[in-house]
């Protein structure tokens, strides 16, 4: 029997949707790959944070950074990740302003990141000697517990300024709560939405659900990652244009919805 | 100076005054019932139109998510749907996304036996038949809708699938006429939206714990979703269009009661920050009053 | 890197989501049946690794208790409740009132408990964390208030306002902010499927 | 009553103002509680997956699908990440989990994440009530402003899109507010449920046997010498 290879309809559109944002995906990501890293722009979180580290220096307190509750080995990851790729920066300007940086951790892969990109982040300052290993702390990979952990050390260690990116169960808003019962400025992002309410209200700024990955792009300046989030913004704009015509033509009786269900 | 004070006590309080003001609230309309009337909500009205409509002998898919702690939410909702639907001789097929969930699928199966008229006798295996649980991934929805009985060839009890009555022209999602989805607060409805909803364009009923409700409001006005209802409103908006007045109904008083009671607290001190904040002017920055 | 080690897995992974996406838009012979048992077999290694989680549990736990940890105690007595459900649940069977009955009267009530202390932090962090800080947090306040309170039946008993006042906010700002959220995590997958189709995206497979 | 009538009311009652004690203080009788929990959860999901096997890959394996042998030995091998030699073996059912997971996600986004929800944006302006209008450039101004908040490069930055997604942040703040109000909702009705239950006429004596000497318990521990 020999059946014909073909497009199943109704589904025709949304193939070829699919394969033309993948080619544009794919056409930026080569080409940031090949050395022409697009320019994102300068988020107002990166002010937050520099204010909030300035601020904690000018009253000598130390700073807290937490990449979140899910471990690296999660599907929590891709938060975690984006969280420990901003690292570096807020690393370095502790070293400059000669900070205290507490690095709490659930997870034993993440442990040892944090410890090589803080340790570095001090020694390209020139100041290896402020690194702190003890600071680097293994809680636990239990989220209450980790959440427990990070508190106690918010509670006791005259933390100032408190990053907090990443994903987060539960227990983000203790943590977020807790910051703000200290008296410490809080920078807070997450990519979980539920908790994405409680950073906001309890933050002093707060970035939410993929700002975090932007962050973590723009700061490490991975090719793939901003690659990527040039791509994706290319398609943004292209699906504005799209429903900014449709929903005009729409007034007029032209349905373009009827084009999305070939 | 002896105000400031106050205002300062009155933002530092202890939380264990707070917890006593919440059970308070929750306790008292169960000494002293309220009687406050329900009004029903257009989504959970187009909800029970799609039930009330479903013609004879039609096929349905019943998921459920809750799990302990969320099934006091929607018990009603989806107990109540499964009475209405065996009443109009639907079949049904359940299965769970849930672990945890399989005793409480057999709870109410007793719910709904009790409360059938006692001409209508329920037949396993023609009425409905029960999956049990299926491992919780978007894998399982796919599987099911590409090939029900060649993804899961037993059912919960052990029978071969293939020889139920029931099941004799039901072999993937297209012969399926509805899907109830009973999400509690797990946030998986995207599983059925994208692999089921999306692919065949099967009618999506959902009941889900008031924590997806703004999630879900997206996919009603888009008319992806056809009717919801959310948490204990939804399911004593179900008990009073259906006439099963019970848990739900019950639930939404000490619910009402301390609504009122925190948000009363909330506005306190919120309007208790803003005159603290307007007395310190200094204090521009939007940050910390501290 | 070796290429059993780190080579074959990205082309399994590369064939599996070559397969399942090219068969929900292209009819060809045996393409669906192919599919279909992907997609089985994905559920069911899903099943598996719901089991992974289980061993690390008592492997920690039983690890406590050897080495007579702080707390090995509880340790112990977690290690007692998980025998006695995988005992009834395998001597019984996983339909039996025996094994309904240390559902009903232990797991559910733990669980169903647990869950719902969290209505005690949401007060009190509601109470010190929810400040019209700015402009922005003043919007989310004012808007959680009038949703917390306008879906209780009492607010229309007090005026029915609140009640349309919250589904205003439901129905229209809320659909307005979630599509934008909507459309942004919908080209997130698109953007993550490519990168793991690519092999560009490795964090799945783990360290060495 | 017999002495399962009685157990079969006062462990879960019991069980249920343990927990909830952690609302006073962080103290035992919670963490025996929150042990139990984690160990009877483990040993319940261990029941229902062997259970979900067999009706999906262990029967079907022995009754004319050999195929399915080979789901097995892709499970089995999750199991290798216990043994350091071995360990890469599990990447092998990963990549079917992470391939089948993706592919799944992707299909479904298109459709239901992407071209739908452009197209529910398609909305009379002209006719309907005021109100519905009104609704609907919210809706359109809306989502346009708040997925404008999203654009990161410095291609699409200028004044223009930094106000259009100012206005997107306020409207995305009304989404989280809306979110907020319904956790605390929800959260409130899983504590319900349990007021509930331990107001059942049945429970009734037993809970407050049980939550007064839970509370003299907590309140006297706090008046006995600590040890160091």
């Amino acid at each position: 029997m020999i059946k014909m290879v073909g497009l199943i309809s109704g589904k025709i559109s949304d193939f070829v949707v699919l394969i033309i944002f993948w080619a544009t995906l794919i056409y930026f990501i080569r080409r940031s790959m090949a050395g022409k890293l697009p320019n994102l722009r300068r988020l107002p979180a990166i002010d937050a944070i520099d204010e909030a580290l300035g601020r904690a220096s000018e009253m000598g307190k130390t700073v807290l950074f937490s990449h979140g509750t899910g471990t690296l080995e999660s599907s929590e990851a891709a938060g975690s990740l984006a969280a420990i790729a901003a690292l570096p920066y807020i690393a370095r300007k502790c070293a400059q302003l000669e900070l205290q940086l507490f690095l709490p951790t659930g997870s034993h892969t993440a442990y040892n990141v944090l410890s090589e990109v803080a340790r570095e982040a001090y020694q390209l300052e020139g100041k290896p000697e402020l690194f702190n290993q003890n600071n680097v702390q293994y809680l636990s990979s239990v989220s209450r517990a980790y959440s427990a952990g990070v508190m106690s050390t918010l509670m006791t260690q005259n933390v100032g300024a408190a990053i907090m990116l990443g994903s987060y169960h539960h227990a983000g808003l203790m943590l977020v709560e807790t910051a703000n019962r200290v008296g410490a400025l809080a920078v807070g992002g997450t990519d979980s939405t539920a908790q994405i309410p409680w950073f906001v209200a309890g933050c002093d700024y707060a970035l939410i659900g993929e700002e975090i990955y932007a962050l973590g792009a723009y700061i490490s300046k991975d090719p793939i990652s901003v690659g990527g989030l040039a791509g994706l913004d290319i398609l943004k704009a292209v699906i504005l244009a799209i429903m900014a015509l449709g929903v005009v033509l729409f007034q007029v009786g032209v349905d373009l919805s009827k084009w999305f269900t070939v | 100076m002896a105000e400031k004070t106050f205002i300062e006590k009155i933002q530092e309080i202890d939380p264990k005054i707070l917890y006593a003001i919440l059970i308070i609230s929750l306790l008292i309309p169960y000494v002293r019932p309220l009687g406050i009337p329900i009004p029903i909500g257009a989504e959970t009205r187009s909800y029970w139109n799609y039930i009330a409509n479903m013609p004879e002998g039609s096929v349905v898919a019943m998921q459920l998510a809750s799990d302990p702690s969320t099934i006091p939410q929607t018990r009603s909702a989806h107990q109540i749907t499964m009475l209405k639907l065996f009443q109009q001789n639907c079949k049904i097929v359940f299965f769970t996304l849930r672990d945890d969930a399989p005793p409480l699928h057999e709870e109410m199966m007793q719910w709904v036996e009790a409360h059938l008229p006692s001409s209508k006798k329920l037949a396993y295996g023609v009425d409905y038949v029960n999956l049990g649980f299926l491992a919780d991934t978007e894998a399982t929805i796919a599987a099911i809708v590409a090939d029900l009985k060649g993804f899961v060839e037993e059912d919960a009890y052990g029978n071969s699938l293939s020889s139920q009555p029931m099941m004799a022209n039901v072999n993937s999602g297209e012969d399926f006429d509805l899907i109830v989805w009973n999400d509690g607060s797990r946030g998986i409805y995207m599983f059925a939206l994208r692999q089921w909803q999306e692919k065949l364009g099967t009618p999506l009923l959902i009941i889900a714990s008031t924590i997806n409700k703004p999630g879900i409001m997206n996919y009603l006005q888009s008319g992806q979703v056809a009717g919801a209802a959310f948490g204990t409103e939804g399911g004593a908006q179900i008990e009073s269009i259906s006439g099963y007045i019970g848990d739900s109904t019950k639930a939404t008083e000490p619910g009402s009661l301390s609504a009122l009671v925190l948000t009363i607290v909330l506005l306190i001190s919120n309007t208790i920050y803003l005159v603290k904040r307007f007395q310190t002017p200094t204090n521009v920055k939007g940050g910390n009053v501290k | 890197m070796s290429l059993y080690k780190s080579q074959g897995p990205i082309v399994v992974a590369f064939l599996t989501a070559i397969i399942v996406i090219t068969s929900n838009f292209i009819d060809a012979p045996g393409l669906s049946q192919i599919s279909s048992d992907v997609k089985n077999f994905g559920a069911i290694i899903a099943g598996f690794a719901l089991f992974v989680g289980l061993i690390g549990i008592v492997q920690s736990h039983a690890n406590n208790v050897t080495r007579k940890k702080p707390l090995w105690q509880y340790s112990v007595l977690l290690l007692a409740v998980l025998a006695l459900f995988l005992g009834v649940g395998l001597i019984y069977g996983n339909q039996s009132s025996q094994f309904k009955w240390i559902y009903d009267t232990i797991y559910g009530p733990l669980t169903a408990t647990t869950y719902s202390l969290l209505a005690f932090w949401v007060c009190s962090a509601a109470y010190r964390a929810f400040k019209p800080r700015s402009m922005e947090s003043a919007i989310l306040v004012v808007c959680g208030l009038l949703v917390f309170f306008g879906v209780q039946p009492i607010a229309s008993v007090i005026s029915p306002a609140f009640n349309s006042i919250q589904a205003f906010i439901m129905n229209v700002l809320n659909v307005a902010g979630t599509r934008g959220i909507v459309i942004g995590v919908g080209l997130g997958i698109l953007g993550f499927g490519l990168r793991v189709l690519v092999g560009w995206e490795r964090s799945w497979m783990g360290a060495d | 009553m017999s002495i399962v009538d009685i157990l079969t009311i006062i462990i879960p009652v019991s069980f249920t103002i343990f927990i909830l004690s952690l609302a006073y203080d962080d103290n035992p009788l919670y963490e025996i509680g929150a042990y139990l929990l984690i160990g009877s959860s483990a040993g319940w999901s261990a029941i229902q997956i062997i259970d979900f096997l067999r009706k999906s890959a262990w029967t079907p394996s022995f009754t004319g699908k050999p195929l399915y042998f080979v789901s097995l030995l892709l499970g089995l091998a999750l199991f290798t990440r216990y043994f350091k030699n071995y360990r890469w073996l599990y990447r092998y059912p990963m990549a079917v989990v992470i391939g089948t997971g993706v592919g799944l996600a992707v299909n479904g986004a298109i459709g239901a994440q992407i071209t739908k929800q452009i197209s529910a944006n398609f909305l009379p302006l002209t006719t309907g009530s005021a109100m519905s209008m009104f609704s609907n450039v919210l809706i359109i101004v809306g989502s346009m402003s708040s997925l404008t908040y999203f654009l990161f490069t410095d291609r699409f930055n200028n004044k223009y899109s930094q106000s259009v997604s100012k206005i997107g942040r306020y409207f995305l703040m009304a989404t989280f507010g809306a979110s907020f109000g319904s956790v605390m909702t929800f959260r409130i009705e899983t504590l319900i449920g349990r007021i509930d239950f331990l107001v059942l006429p049945e429970n009734l004596n037993y809970s407050i046997a049980v939550t007064v000497l839970v509370l003299a318990y907590l309140i006297g521990r706090n008046y006995l010498p600590k040890k160091q």
